[in-house]
């Protein structure tokens, strides 16, 4: 049922010369006549620049002069100066969707040089607006409330900087993280190329700043398990799983482990020293407290042990603590669930990771930390031995489309460089080998870093891929190719470090799945355009910041951090969202519920409302593509302000005389 | 009222009470008696060309249109060339449904002839006035049997729509099988009901005993030369020469003194069967191939055959039920010896054979593999041969379905011979013999119009399907030419 | 149940091209045919009861209350006879796929290669017709003229020809349906009340609603597949979500989803909503915009070609029973090639 | 408008067609805006009217223009991957597609219905395809001429 026209159109048609742009090739005194003539308009007018002042007040005046309810504007693209003309209508007291642009400059004067026909078709495309405009109704934006609190998933360097920056704007976060410490990968590292920073006194201040921060609320050994709703208005379920030591009470004192009589690998060195069933990840963990290890201990439940209960003076620790399920409602997300490295067990060509002196970057990395196995110094993991030749092997499992990775995964050269370089340092007398296929150093500093490892601490590189690594004696043979000589080199190594590359971390495909957010071939989270919204997912409301997104370095990945927390303050710095309010409608009487909408729409705005059992549009996410509208069998859905009986009439008014 | 002109045309139009559109132009000589009747068709629709680049499985879904009445023959032949054109014989399940529904039609559609459209000519004795020889003026006289014929056609009609969805159009039957089965309370419910259509088709026998075999006159008008003719008979008919509404594809044509003429299989009908042309009609022809196109004419060396329930009742030996092989032998008795060439016999053919599907469906209705769990074979494109003929005795007589596809399985060509075109020539034959019975010097009345729409009536046509070709008219007009050929009446009868 | 009639309505059945389902149709009303006869006079109804056309010509102009008509405009009699329905009727109803949309009858507007003459009097392999004769409008036998009615070139809907009240939907229109008739008469009856003029008697939504069939959480396909190829149907689960064709989403509610519960795809013979103009263009949008939609976005131009490639006889499939009112039907094929 | 002397020798049998061209508002639109603004020229014969995504065209406007009287019909979208809304243009190729495929079976030429990825910076293509697309339905009849068997249905 047609609601009836009841008021009046009365349409007012402003054609503007544009200076000689339009006027060239287009007959304005003819153009006018005909629309008085053809159409039912209430006025026409022109001016020589319909967006200057006088055009403006032009516009204003005959509005409130002859109280027109639709306006035409016959001019340049809408893409100009839509938002002129209806704010000036808006100030003469019309809605501003009560105007529309007709373009005759784009689409007729600056292409065609027939003045008559360029004027006949100047005239259909304003015959073709005034259909559109007689059928608009008055609109207002749409106003989404928003949730003024963000939640970041991952409490690597990425998180921890994107939440900083959210709370130092002043609005509450919430970080989770899934193991027991923040602090991620980087919290692993000893030094940081290309300045050869202590990884941990620029890492733990930040780590410090998160705990003491009054906005930041931190959630450790959580996971989040289900994210509902949209932009604004996301319900999130965090489950928080249990510490069995009160992080307030724990004072650090180290007693429990001496008696605790579970010994496992120690995940933070890389399993290369061991650990108790309760411990603290690494000293500066934040938050600073002790942790019991759920699978390795004897038994909480039933209680088998409690050893360290008995020994704890300050009693911290609580066998009864259950895991809890957090509902919180949050304005924005941003995804920082970080990368892990390409497994040394896929390589077979080097021995499948199965000797323990080829290990990987990260091990290295924990050779070289003073809080590391061995505090420092550069010991074999087989016998403990200062090793006299190290092999570093870059692109190990990168750049092999045929058996490995495909991809590059930008920072391995670097990191290997830094390697050779540190080992240089602390075994003078040690011959560090490089194999590269090329050495890329694309960051700052990063060129005069590798020159200074070549050159000044004499880290001999081969240009060669290592084919392969065998067992000989107590040391490792090591055979490539020098393809700048052109010869088979081989070397005998007490060490093999092998430069693995970046892949998607679990966390990362797993919250892929749970927001529903699109991966790209490789796995990594897919940007909403890879090159001018890097750090957008293609859901609105929802960021991406760091490896998650893909291999890059830390300080890459800081600034990607900061560029998220400021798009997701951009979405709390309001009460409300305004959005473009020409969305779908459903007319509930011919519905079928027959799902099309629902999987037609690519922001999943459509849905089915159990409670009343009808297909309802979500306004927050709706984006007025009408590919639903155009899909609906039953003819149910309609785009306000553009509907099919609209469209057609605007065809039929293209085509008429 | 007599009519004291001298007309020299007689057309009957609509032939009403009769599914599909026709009209029946009689020609008159000086002396006003019947030089000739042309009973001609009206309607094509163009089923044979539309179904061409369909895929078979829609094909299914589309000829039952061809008749609104008959569906379910227009739903199962294609279907058993689309399993001859996959190379697949379906499961037994499959196979005991499409045969219960089968049955079930010939019923529905055996009982909507002869109550609605037959027996009030039988029952309600010389045609007075019109708007009363119907289903309404019978449930009038005779209340319980017109009660009783309504719930036996209901029956069958939701018999149909249990193993088709719909009784009328057909969905489930597929290549391959049938794409549902059926549950055992459903099965129950179809034996009670198959056990009342038995009761029904007692009642029915002992009405025409009552009405018609006892009544002198109906008799004579059964035996009369007027309703006789000597004809070769078409039927179906299953291993040992028995009554087959399903199984069967085998063919046997016996002549006019019940002597064997031809046994073949379904897909080399064309071997035998030809269709002729006229210009007055858009129904054609078929006579039989070895013996040619003789005219409109009657007699051994004519290639007319008949088919329906009487001619199937003579082209078979033995029924396998016992109490329709009862009613069968008693229906030949006095009707003297088969095969019976009685044209008025088609109706009591038509009893015996409600009878018999009664009888078939409690039969089917107790076979444990009715309800069974496997309904249908999973088929693929590259079983498809290519071309395939499927055959079945529809209510009306046989029905041939005959497609060629290509590889895909889309239709390319598709030929289909249907019941009542069959029946064609006989038709035209019968209704002149019937007017000029009925038409002597120029006199004619109401009745004797009637009468010769009685003798159209028998064969149950169904011009739509007939004509499965074209658009049709008013069932049957009268139109009355005199000698000088103009036409001086097109309507005979007044309200 | 005790009806007490002033007077009984005069109901005339008029028929077109059609195959006479719409007849048993009412007739499937069983023993509520007695219930229909107390408020009913029939006063015309050839395949039923004996009336003839000049039965018909022979009544006062409005005499009869309600006119049925079934079948489509095929022939040019068709067109004479809804005409003479229409003079004599205060309403006439369109009753049944054929007279509402044309039906399976207008499948023969479609383009064919060969002409249908050919091919049923020259082309069919057991017509021997060798001097090739046709039927003819007019046919002089010993000095009478035989005349048969002209075939139009399209076979259109009722409401083409004559200008329609009311609309019953369906091939043929199902009990539920027929009893929404009889009781819309029986309102007429007593209290001489009407539905508004053009109301379609059927549901107002679509078919998905009523067919019951649970929705998976995504609807997406690589392909159709026959009902007789595919492995298993699923009888609980959307038949399209399984790859089984069914215009169940852009057909009328109201045939109590007779097909669907017998795991076969509906073909749409209660036609579209009153919103939708083309019943097959709309049901192509809905059915390609599904189309392996999971997965989009790997796909190249020439991949999406090549699944189009698949789908079976889209004019026939999706234009079953509605091309006679169908926007496509109104186009024309160009002259040239 | 009955076609001159000379246009008959050149085979133009319709010197004025009406082509209604679709433009989205994100790709194609802004490729027509900018052949506008670099002052390219193209035949004044294709009629612009934009939706905001080529997965806004539902198949009946396709049909209705050529009812309406339009000689041809141009959909212009952006090209796989560039949708301002993801995934509509893949939408689009397929209803769309089908549709051409409907055409072609009742007989319409298939030059008068085409599909065509047009990105924000392909002014030059946009000039190619509209004059072709002109250039092509000058030498075929006008639609609903009678010459083409427009109007021969009694």
């Amino acid at each position: 049922m047609k609601k009836e026209m009841d008021e009046k159109k009365k349409v007012g048609v402003f054609v503007c010369h544009c200076g000689r742009n339009i006027a060239q090739t287009v007959d304005i005194e003819k153009l006018m006549e005909k629309v008085r003539e053809k159409y039912d308009v209430e006025l026409v007018e022109d001016n020589m620049y319909m967006c200057s002042d006088p055009g403006q007040n032009l516009l204003k005046e005959s509005i409130q002069a002859k109280n027109l309810n639709r306006v035409i504007v016959a001019a340049c693209s809408r893409d100009m100066h839509e938002p002129t003309f209806r704010s000036a209508a808006q100030e003469a007291g019309l809605n501003p969707y009560l105007v529309e642009i007709a373009n005759i400059r784009e689409q007729v004067s600056w292409v065609h040089d027939d003045k008559e026909k360029a004027t006949e078709k100047a005239s259909k495309i304003i015959g073709s607006t005034i259909e559109k405009v007689i059928r608009d109704e008055p609109l207002e934006p749409l106003k989404i409330p928003v949730v003024q609190r963000a939640l970041v998933i991952g409490g690597g360097i990425a998180g921890i900087q994107a939440a900083l920056d959210i709370a130092d704007a002043g609005y509450e976060v919430t970080l989770v993280e899934k193991s027991p410490t923040i602090g991620g990968h980087m919290a692993q590292l000893a030094e940081t190329f290309p300045t050869l920073d202590c990884s941990q006194c620029i890492l733990t201040p930040k780590m410090v700043a998160v705990s003491r921060h009054p906005k930041i609320n931190l959630l450790t050994t959580s996971e989040v398990v289900s994210v509902d709703g949209y932009v604004g208005n996301f319900k999130v379920q965090i489950r928080k799983n249990p510490r069995y030591v009160d992080v307030d009470k724990c004072n650090l004192c180290d007693d429990c482990t001496a008696v605790c009589p579970v010994v496992v690998h120690d995940e933070y060195n890389q399993s290369l020293s061991p650990r108790k069933a309760i411990y603290i990840p690494f000293p500066q963990a934040v938050p600073a407290s002790y942790v019991i290890d759920e699978e390795t201990c004897l038994g909480i439940d039933p209680l088998i042990c409690s050893k360290c209960k008995d020994v704890c003076l300050v009693e911290a620790i609580n066998f009864d603590m259950q895991p809890e399920i957090i509902e919180e409602e949050f304005g924005a997300i941003i995804v920082a669930t970080g990368y892990d490295t390409y497994p040394i067990e896929n390589i077979g060509e080097y021995g499948y990771g199965a000797h323990p002196d080829i290990i990987s970057g990260l091990d290295f990395e924990r050779l070289l930390s003073a809080n590391g196995p061995t505090q420092g110094v550069i010991r074999r993991p087989s016998d403990g031995k200062v090793p006299k030749t190290v092999v570093f092997v870059h692109c190990a499992g990168s750049r092999d489309p045929a058996k490995h990775l495909p991809y590059c995964s930008k920072i391995c050269c670097m990191y290997s460089t830094k390697h050779a370089l540190q080992y240089k340092h602390l075994v003078h007398d040690g011959t560090a080998i490089n194999f590269y296929i090329d050495v890329r150093t694309a960051g700052k500093d990063y060129e005069e870093f590798y020159k200074r490892a070549a050159e000044e601490e004499k880290v001999i590189y081969v240009r060669g891929k290592v084919s392969e690594i065998i067992e000989d004696g107590d040391q490792l043979l090591v055979k490539a190719v020098d393809t700048l000589l052109g010869e088979a080199v081989e070397v005998h190594a007490d060490l093999v470090v092998l430069a693995t590359g970046l892949v998607p971390s679990k966390g990362t495909q797993e919250i892929s799945h749970l927001l529903k957010l699109s991966c790209d071939s490789k796995g990594f989270l897919k940007e909403a355009h890879p090159k001018l919204k890097p750090v957008e997912s293609a859901l609105s409301g929802i960021f991406i910041a760091g490896t998650a997104s893909g291999p890059k370095d830390i300080p890459e990945t800081v600034s990607q951090a900061s560029g998220a927390a400021a798009k997701a303050a951009t979405i709390l710095a309001s009460e409300f969202l305004e959005r473009e309010p020409q969305i779908a409608q459903v007319d509930p009487t011919t519905c079928g519920l027959c799902h099309t909408c629902i999987n037609v729409c690519p922001y999943g705005a459509i849905y089915l409302d159990e409670g009343v059992g009808r297909i309802t549009v979500r306004e927050a996410l709706c984006e007025g593509c009408g590919s639903c509208a155009a899909a609906c069998p039953s003819g149910s859905i309609e785009l306000k302000n553009s509907t099919s009986e609209g469209i057609r009439a605007r065809i039929k008014a293209l085509l008429q005389g | 009222m007599n009519q004291e002109l001298n007309p020299n045309i007689v057309t009957i139009e609509p032939v009403t009470r009769l599914e599909g559109l026709a009209k029946i132009t009689v020609l008159l000589n000086d002396e006003g008696n019947v030089k000739d009747a042309f009973y001609q068709v009206v309607e094509l629709r163009g089923f044979e060309r539309f179904v061409q680049g369909r895929p078979i499985e829609e094909v299914l879904r589309i000829t039952p249109r061809i008749c609104g009445v008959c569906p379910i023959p227009h739903h199962l032949a294609p279907a058993i060339a689309a399993d001859r054109i996959y190379g697949v014989d379906p499961p037994k399940t499959a196979k005991l449904l499409r045969e219960m529904m089968a049955l079930g039609h010939i019923v529905h559609s055996h009982i909507l002839h002869f109550y609605a459209f037959a027996l009030p000519d039988f029952a309600l004795g010389e045609k007075k006035e019109p708007g009363t020889h119907n289903i309404i003026g019978l449930a009038k006289t005779f209340p319980d049997v017109a009660k009783a014929a309504i719930k036996a056609r209901g029956d069958a009609q939701k018999i149909q729509a249990m193993i088709g969805a719909k009784a009328t159009h057909p969905v489930t039957v597929i290549p391959g099988g049938i794409s549902k089965g059926v549950t055992k309370e459903d099965t129950e419910k179809m034996l009670e009901m198959s056990n009342n259509i038995v009761e029904f088709g007692k009642l029915g026998l002992k009405v025409f005993e009552d009405l018609v075999v006892k009544n002198k006159d109906q008799m004579a008008l059964i035996n009369s030369d007027a309703y006789k003719m000597d004809t070769y008979y078409m039927s179906i008919v299953g291993p040992k020469n028995t009554l087959d509404f399903y199984n069967s594809q085998t063919v046997r044509v016996i002549d006019s003194k019940g002597k064997e003429f031809a046994k073949f299989e379904s897909d080399k009908y064309l071997d035998y069967i030809d269709e002729h042309v006229e210009p007055w009609s858009y129904l054609k022809f078929p006579y039989l191939k070895q013996i040619g196109w003789k005219g409109l004419v009657d007699g051994p060396n004519s290639g007319v055959f008949r088919v329906n329930a009487l001619a199937r009742l003579n082209v078979v030996d033995k029924i396998e039920t016992p109490l329709a092989q009862e009613a069968m032998e008693n229906m030949y008795d006095v009707l003297g010896g088969k095969p019976a060439h009685h044209t008025l016999g088609f109706n009591w053919a038509r009893l015996v054979e409600i009878l018999y599907c009664g009888e078939k469906m409690v039969e089917l209705a107790q076979d444990p593999d009715f309800y069974g769990p496997k309904f249908r074979e999973q088929l693929s494109k590259d079983m498809i041969t290519g071309e395939g003929v499927g055959a079945i005795e529809a209510p009306r007589g046989t029905l041939y379905h005959h497609y060629k596809t290509d590889k895909e399985g889309k239709v390319t060509k598709a030929n289909i011979i249907v019941a009542t075109t069959n029946n064609n020539a006989a038709i035209c034959l019968s209704v002149k013999k019937a007017a000029q019975e009925m038409i002597k010097k120029g006199q004619y009345n109401d009745d004797g119009l009637n009468k010769i729409e009685m003798a159209f009536r028998a064969y149950d046509p169904c011009l739509a399907c007939a004509t499965h070709a074209m658009v049709g008219q008013m069932p049957l007009k009268v139109e009355i030419y005199d000698s000088k050929k103009n036409k001086i009446r097109e309507l005979t009868r007044k309200l | 149940m005790e009806v007490i009639v002033m007077n009984k309505l005069k109901v005339a059945v008029a028929l077109g091209a059609t195959c006479a389902g719409c007849d048993v149709a009412i007739l499937d009303l069983n023993e509520k045919i007695l219930d229909v006869i107390e408020i009913v006079d029939f006063v015309f109804w050839p395949t039923a009861m004996d009336f003839k056309l000049d039965d018909l010509k022979a009544l006062k102009d409005g005499e009869v209350d309600v006119g049925l008509y079934h079948g489509a405009i095929g022939t040019e009699e068709d067109e004479e006879i809804a005409k003479i329905l229409r003079k004599k009727s205060k309403i006439v109803v369109a009753f049944g796929a054929c007279a509402n949309f044309g039906g399976i009858p207008s499948l023969t507007n479609m383009p064919y290669e060969s002409k249908m003459f050919d091919v049923v009097y020259k082309e069919s392999p057991s017509t021997s017709n060798p001097e090739g004769t046709l039927p003819q409008k007019e046919t002089e036998i010993e000095g009478t003229k035989l005349t048969l009615p002209g075939i139009r070139k399209r076979a259109d809907s009722l409401n083409s020809v004559i200008d329609v009240d009311y609309y019953v939907p369906g091939c043929p229109p199902m009990v539920p349906l027929i009893e929404q008739v009889v009781d819309v008469l029986r309102v007429f009856v007593e209290k001489g009340t009407l539905p508004p003029k053009g109301a379609v008697i059927a549901g107002q939504d679509t078919l998905c609603k009523e067919c019951g069939r649970t929705k998976p959480e995504t609807i997406s396909y690589k392909e159709f597949v026959s009902p007789q190829e595919v492995k298993e149907i699923d009888p609980d689960l959307c038949l399209l979500s399984q790859g089984i064709l069914c215009l169940g989403p852009a057909t009328r509610s109201g045939c109590g989803a007779l097909c669907t519960k017998m795991n076969v795809g509906c073909r749409g013979c209660l036609g579209p909503t009153d919103k939708v103009d083309d019943h097959g263009l709309k049901m192509i949008s809905a059915l390609t915009s599904l189309l392996e939609v999971e997965h989009e976005e790997e796909y190249t131009e020439e991949d999406f070609d090549k699944l189009l490639e698949k789908i079976p006889d889209p004019l026939g499939t999706f234009y079953r029973f509605t091309y006679g009112v169908s926007m496509i039907s109104k186009l024309h094929p160009d002259k040239e090639e | 408008m009955s076609t001159s002397k000379q246009e008959q020798e050149s085979g133009i049998k319709n010197p004025n067609p009406k082509i209604v061209l679709f433009l989205c508002r994100w790709c194609s639109g802004k490729g027509a805006d900018l052949a506008g603004t670099s002052r390219l020229n193209y035949p004044p014969n294709v009629l612009p009217i934009m939706v905001n995504c080529t997965s806004r065209i539902d198949p009946r406007f396709i049909v209705e223009a050529f009812l309406d009287g339009a000689d041809g019909v141009l959909v212009t979208g952006c090209h796989f991957g560039d949708c301002h809304y993801k995934t509509g243009n893949y939408k689009a190729y397929r209803r769309l597609s089908l549709v051409a495929k409907l055409l072609k079976q009742v007989g319409v030429n298939p030059k008068r219905f085409r599909l065509t990825w047009i990105s924000a910076t392909e002014a030059t293509k946009f000039v190619k395809v509209t004059t072709e697309m002109v250039e092509d339905l000058k030498k075929l009849p006008p639609y609903w001429s009678d010459e083409n068997g427009g109007n021969s249905d009694e």
